[in-house]
């Protein structure tokens, strides 16, 4: 198992024949972290299908925020591989992960409370020419250009996640539910090729959950991206995600389609606590 | 009369509502164990008992004393303690240096109580001199709750004792817990060990959403497939 | 030549500041060339005004006082940038000014010869225009500060304070004790005085005839009067420049930084790079005050660089004023100079006061400003955290959705 | 062969298992004995004899002793409270100069041969360092407990710590003057040989004796007693010391007690070996806080190590450098501990 990593991997993303299961977009491998003692992830292995919506689930404690923090260079793994699209993310920064197309959000929405949303927003696209502190004054022309470019995209999300009457509301102000909806907004200007979302649900009114949930399925659909998230909702897990994996004491303990994983027995004894049960049945 | 009442209780972080209407009892000498889903705010629960956040509404009694809104150091003196779930140990201080911090409050000599705690438990005994910063995750659990007994607390709060423990530490832990228990210390603890938490609690309370669900002996509950249903909802 | 005539000159030169604070008050709803030109008009009446009531040796008084000003306030612009919009912590701004004085004065003397080699020496002296200094001053300032922010701007935010407090030592006893470097114990001299020739007799080639006949009669005593002009014109250009930077993209991510790291590092910035960037140009600015410094000073050496005249007054500054404010850090900068200028003479009229508590305490008057400055940064600290007009909300210029 | 090839691909990438290799402690020490030995080298090579290097590394020791001093206390009061004190250099100055205003107040007796000082010093230091504690009890109970009341970030109290630097300086200034002075002006303080040639003045192994002994004390307090111990417990976790409840004010009290006691300690100290100036401390801060980062923030005994690190190299530089660039050596061991291991000798790698 641990020899095919390496060069065979690549070639099955590179060449993989048409009716055969979608590539890995996503590949984390033994991925291992402890605090202090406390081992949070421990040999933690899983891919993620181009074009899917995978849920990450698992009892409290199980390792879920951590494993999204080592995927998205927030924390270095003690060991272990992260690979998106067969390229190598281990040990890069966030923001280096974060070029390579692969966005997350934080479980409480961490905004920019003291710039509007529109701002926010803006804030997002890499490389802008203003950027770099002489252009707006060597190149404005150019610049603002570039910034009006932005903001017609940052418009069109705001429209396409119907927040667009909040555009010039300072984004402390927003409910918790339309945080949520920001950070998802922010990760669109990326243009993300897969998004993280770390508790799209929680502290969300439930008809404000039916849109975010209603964004998720029309963006995965019509723009392929590629969604991984943790969610305590299960009801709303076993709806929107195909596959499921849960996550028990920092390693996966089941994958599968939503349907199996929740009749799976050993889930269930995770939740309840008998980290026996998947031992000694 | 009961140990503990808390009526009514909401409360949360910033605007967030996390606890909604909470009521609980925890009477003389027993064992209560909040349950519950992820999220359901039974670490909320716990730490607001415990004055580390202000109750929105509702009221809390120890005794018959009203602590809501009592910093924590104030409650401690009362005669309640509390073991966090993680972080819950002094890592450049040595066991029987950790176990001195729980006697702070104390004058005079403690060495008695040092002695009880070691002779619950004797893994401590043995490792007194060593910084608890070396030690493993169970190990430091025992000192955590070691520390907290030496005021000799009328209850215990427990965060989550078991998290993070290997499966054979878990069983030791509960162990420890009714050994605690049986020297007449009630215990309220918060597990995400369903199973093994409502084995050993006389009541247990099962948190969904930030308020009670169902609660009962926890015998009962541990035959109630409502339980089951309500973590894995639905 | 009359006074009248000299005094048209000086307004004029005064007139230059004046014309860009009127120009900026008039409301924004005049179009731009009403506003440009009823701005030198108000401007130029107000100089007049006051070169026409003032006596000549307050007058004089006053333009040494805008000058320093000016220049306290170029050094909390620079301030600012690290710490109003970046929250960096920097307390060897002395540094930044020092290697700025310096280059500057290194870069536009010339090196001595004959009997003045003998007791002065420097490592190089160029003789370049004085252009030439103020830049290479904010390149060299510039480089210092990559060189002290790459290894610690990664690291928690107090480990800066105490690099930069080092470096600002480092540079203190370099230019204490490196002789050939410029002059050492001794102070560097004959630092020019840049347009020195619109006083002096033949005057400038290069101006026009008209213009020539205009600055005519001013004096090498009225030297100052240009140099005010030059320094308010620095303090302009870089306010203006931050002004507009700070309303770019450049400025939403400096502001996206110091407000939550992780969530900037989350879309995607460099938070390190960020932080190294605002750290570069708030030296650079620092810098070119301390070439401004240089040539107002005409002579420098290692005392004037120290951590309360060039670091700790300039962090008053811009407390009192209000930091995350670019307006702010100029008020500030000429409110604070003028409490320490003002305090001097209360201390002298205390003097017999003072006398009678101790016969050493009149001598250690001066000391009392200090105290006050002291106290005053404590009492801001604590009871008035915004300064005086606060920090200022704004979006990045086109960020506006209506207009959209 | 093939697994170590598989696993040697799935371990971190090589700049990452480099940084955490040159990040090890032994790098660190490693690196420190170099730079020590660097500099002996090249003052040998500058001609400089085997005794003269003995004897600076001797004094240099001793300075380490005093800057031990001041950077006990900085660390304590950094790592139990959490600001970084940049009036600690200050509160070192104020203690000399309390103890300069007590010597015109005492009768001045003979000097306690070998040492060039009487009796009214040693009572003076013990009356002088306690005021100094009190000092610095004083402006956190005017100043830092406020702040901390409004949970500032630590910069802020940085800067109320600068604030108070000048505060404390200006009252100097007021007091005695910008002038340098002496304890005692105008008696000889002749140097004895020590071993093989090398001297000292019998007023610097007083001053190594007292650091000794004053740290050795710190060391009982910190290790036998309730109150050591919970400042210990509350440097490790300060929420955790509080619920368990430790008197959090008796902690900061004591902090500020001891760690400005000590600072005015060195101060003394210092003032003895050189001269008053009101500006002494302020340029000690560098060498302080690069003792403390060295040591790791929060460990005293890891300041005690760093103090005496940094009083070497910075003696050994003046073997071939002009010595007034002491501090600054200090800046190139703090530079180099900041690139290589922030944290310090004695700090879990990662911990802040």
């Amino acid at each position: 198992m641990e020899q095919t990593t390496g060069k065979l991997g690549e070639d099955r993303t590179g060449s993989a024949p048409a009716g055969a299961p979608p590539p890995a977009l996503l590949r984390v491998e033994g991925l291992t972290k402890s605090f202090g003692g406390l081992q949070a992830v421990n040999h933690c292995s899983f891919d993620v299908r181009a074009g899917s919506i995978t849920a990450l689930i698992g009892p409290n404690g199980a390792g879920k925020t951590t494993v999204f923090s080592l995927i998205s260079g927030f924390l270095r793994p003690d060991r272990g591989r992260v690979e998106l699209d067969g390229e190598d993310l281990t040990g890069l920064g966030p923001h280096q992960v974060f070029r390579r197309g692969l966005c997350r959000t934080f479980q409480i929405p961490r905004e920019h409370g003291s710039m509007t949303v529109l701002e926010n927003l803006m804030l997002v696209p890499p490389e802008q020419l203003g950027e770099r502190f002489w252009n707006p004054i060597v190149r404005p022309r150019a610049v603002r250009a570039q910034e009006r470019a932005i903001r017609d995209k940052a418009l069109e999300v705001l429209e396409l996640l119907t927040l667009s009457h909040l555009r010039d509301e300072y984004a402390a102000n927003l409910s918790g539910g339309q945080k949520k909806l920001l950070e998802l907004a922010r990760t669109l200007m990326a243009d993300p090729r897969i998004v993280l979302l770390d508790e799209p649900a929680a502290g969300v009114n439930p008809s404000l959950m039916a849109r975010i949930r209603e964004k998720i399925v029309q963006l995965n659909a019509e723009r392929g991206i590629t969604f991984l998230l943790i969610e305590h909702d299960i009801p709303l897990v076993m709806g929107l995600c195909d596959p499921v994996i849960v996550l028990n004491q920092g390693t996966k303990l089941a994958e599968g389609p939503p349907s199996i994983v929740r009749g799976d027995p050993r889930v269930l004894e995770a939740y309840l606590g008998g980290q026996h049960g998947a031992v000694d049945g | 009369m009961a140990l503990l009442t808390v009526e009514g209780l909401t409360t949360g972080y910033g605007e967030m509502e996390v606890l909604r209407s909470l009521s609980l009892r925890v009477e003389p000498g027993r064992i209560v164990s909040i349950i519950g889903p992820n999220g359901a705010g039974k670490s909320t629960a716990m730490k607001a008992v415990f004055g580390l956040l202000k109750p929105w509404q509702g009221s809390i009694r120890f005794g018959d004393r009203e602590i809501g809104g009592l910093s924590p150091d104030r409650i401690v003196r009362l005669g309640m303690c509390y073991v966090p779930q993680t972080d819950n140990v002094f890592p450049s201080l040595t066991v029987e240096e950790n176990l001195d911090m729980g006697a702070f409050v104390l004058t005079g000599s403690t060495k008695e109580r040092k002695e009880r705690v070691y002779e619950l438990f004797p893994r401590l005994a043995e490792r007194r001199r060593q910084r608890a910063g070396k030690m493993s995750g169970g190990e430091r659990q025992m000192v955590a709750m070691g520390r907290a007994l030496m005021l000799d607390p009328k209850l215990l709060l427990l965060d989550e004792p078991s998290a993070g423990l290997a499966p054979l530490l878990v069983d030791l832990i509960f162990e420890k817990v009714r050994d605690i228990n049986a020297s007449g210390v009630a215990v309220l603890m918060v597990e995400q060990n369903a199973r093994k938490s409502l084995e050993l609690a006389d009541h247990a309370y099962v948190l969904v959403g930030g308020s009670n669900a169902i609660d009962g002996a926890g015998r009962d509950l541990l035959g109630d497939p409502e339980v089951g249903r309500l973590y894995l909802g639905g | 030549m009359g006074m009248g005539d000299a005094t048209l000159a000086k307004s004029l030169l005064l007139a230059l500041p004046l014309w860009f604070v009127a120009a900026r008050a008039l409301p924004a709803r005049l179009p731009w060339f009403a506003r440009v030109a009823l701005g030198a008009a108000a401007g130029w009446l107000v100089a007049l005004a006051v070169t026409l009531v003032v006596p000549s040796g307050q007058m004089a008084y006053l333009v040494s006082f805008a000058i320093v000003g000016s220049i306290y306030a170029v050094l909390a612009l620079g301030l600012n940038v690290q710490w109003g919009y970046t929250g960096l912590f920097n307390i060897g701004i002395a540094a930044f000014f020092a290697v700025g004085a310096f280059t500057s004065a290194l870069v536009t003397t010339r090196m001595p010869t004959g009997a003045a080699a003998a007791f002065s020496q420097q490592a190089f002296g160029l003789g370049a225009p004085f252009l030439a200094g103020v830049l290479a001053a904010g390149v060299a300032a510039g480089v210092l500060a990559l060189l002290v922010g790459g290894p610690t701007l990664r690291l928690r935010e107090d480990y800066l304070a105490i690099a930069t407090i080092g470096i600002a030592e480092l540079v203190r006893l370099v230019f204490q004790n490196e002789r050939w470097l410029a002059n050492g114990p001794q102070p560097l001299r004959g630092i020019p005085q840049p347009l020195a020739c619109l006083v002096r007799d033949p005057g400038c080639g290069w101006l026009p005839a008209p213009l020539a006949a205009l600055f005519d009669p001013l004096t090498p005593r009225d030297y100052t009067y240009v140099y005010l002009a030059i320094a308010t014109l620095v303090v302009i250009v870089v306010y203006v420049v931050l002004e507009r930077a700070i309303r770019s993209p450049w400025g939403r991510v400096l502001r996206a930084v110091r407000e939550d790291e992780a969530a900037a590092a989350m879309v995607g910035k460099d938070v390190a790079r960020v932080r190294l960037q605002a750290f570069v140009v708030g030296a650079v600015i620092m810098g070119f005050g301390g070439a401004l410094y240089a040539h107002y000073m005409i002579a420098i050496d290692y005392t004037h660089f120290d951590a309360l005249y060039a670091t700790f007054l300039v962090w008053v500054m811009l407390m009192l004023g209000g930091s995350g404010n670019n307006r702010g850090a100029i008020l500030g900068a000429f409110a604070l100079w003028g409490v320490w200028t003002g305090a001097a003479f209360v201390v002298d009229l205390a003097r017999p006061l003072l006398a009678a508590i101790s016969s050493d305490l009149p001598a250690r008057g001066p000391y009392l400003r200090l105290l006050f400055i002291a106290l005053l940064m404590l009492f801001i600290l604590l009871y008035r955290p915004k300064g005086m007009i606060g920090e200022e909300r704004f979006v990045s210029r086109d960020s506006q959705g209506r207009d959209g | 062969m093939a697994k170590a090839l598989a696993r040697r691909a799935h371990g971190p990438r090589l700049s990452a298992r480099l940084r955490r290799a040159l990040g090890s402690r032994t790098a660190l020490v490693a690196l420190l004995a170099l730079l020590l030995l660097g500099l002996w080298l090249l003052a040998g090579a500058q001609g400089v004899t085997g005794q003269r290097l003995l004897s600076l590394a001797v004094r240099g020791v001793m300075l380490g002793g005093v800057l031990a001093l001041g950077a006990v206390g900085l660390t304590l009061i950094f790592g139990v409270l959490r600001i970084p004190n940049f009036a600690h250099g200050d509160l070192m100055t104020w203690g000399a100069y309390l103890a300069l205003f007590g010597l015109t107040l005492l009768p001045a007796g003979p000097p306690l041969a070998p040492f060039s000082f009487g009796i009214e010093l040693l009572v003076l230091l013990v009356l002088a360092a306690p005021l100094v504690g009190l000092t610095g009890y004083l402006l956190d109970r005017l100043v830092f407990r406020r702040l901390r009341a409004r949970r500032v970030p630590s910069v802020i109290l940085a800067m109320a710590a600068l604030g108070g630097a000048f505060l404390l300086r200006s009252v100097i200034y007021l007091g005695w003057g910008a002038d340098f002075r002496n304890f005692y002006t105008g008696r000889p303080r002749p140097a004895v040989e020590l071993f093989a040639g090398i001297r000292v003045r019998p007023d610097q192994l007083f001053i190594v004796g007292l650091a000794l002994l004053l740290i050795f004390l710190l060391y009982l307090l910190l290790e036998r007693t309730k109150m050591g111990k919970a400042m210990r417990a509350t440097a490790d976790n300060a929420d955790l010391a509080r619920i368990t409840g430790i008197d959090t004010e008796g902690v900061i009290r004591w902090t500020w007690l001891i760690g400005g006691g000590l600072a005015g300690a060195g101060g003394i100290m210092y003032a003895l070996d050189t001269q008053l100036r009101p500006e002494m401390g302020w340029w000690l801060m560098l060498p302080l806080f690069a003792s403390v980062i060295l040591g790791t923030i929060g460990n005293a005994y890891g300041a005690l190590v760093g103090a005496m690190v940094v009083g070497l190299v910075w003696q050994m530089s003046t073997a071939f450098l002009n010595p007034a660039y002491g501090p600054g050596v200090a800046f190139l061991v703090l530079i180099l501990v900041l690139l290589f291991r922030p944290e310090g000798i004695f700090g879990k790698p990662g911990g802040s």
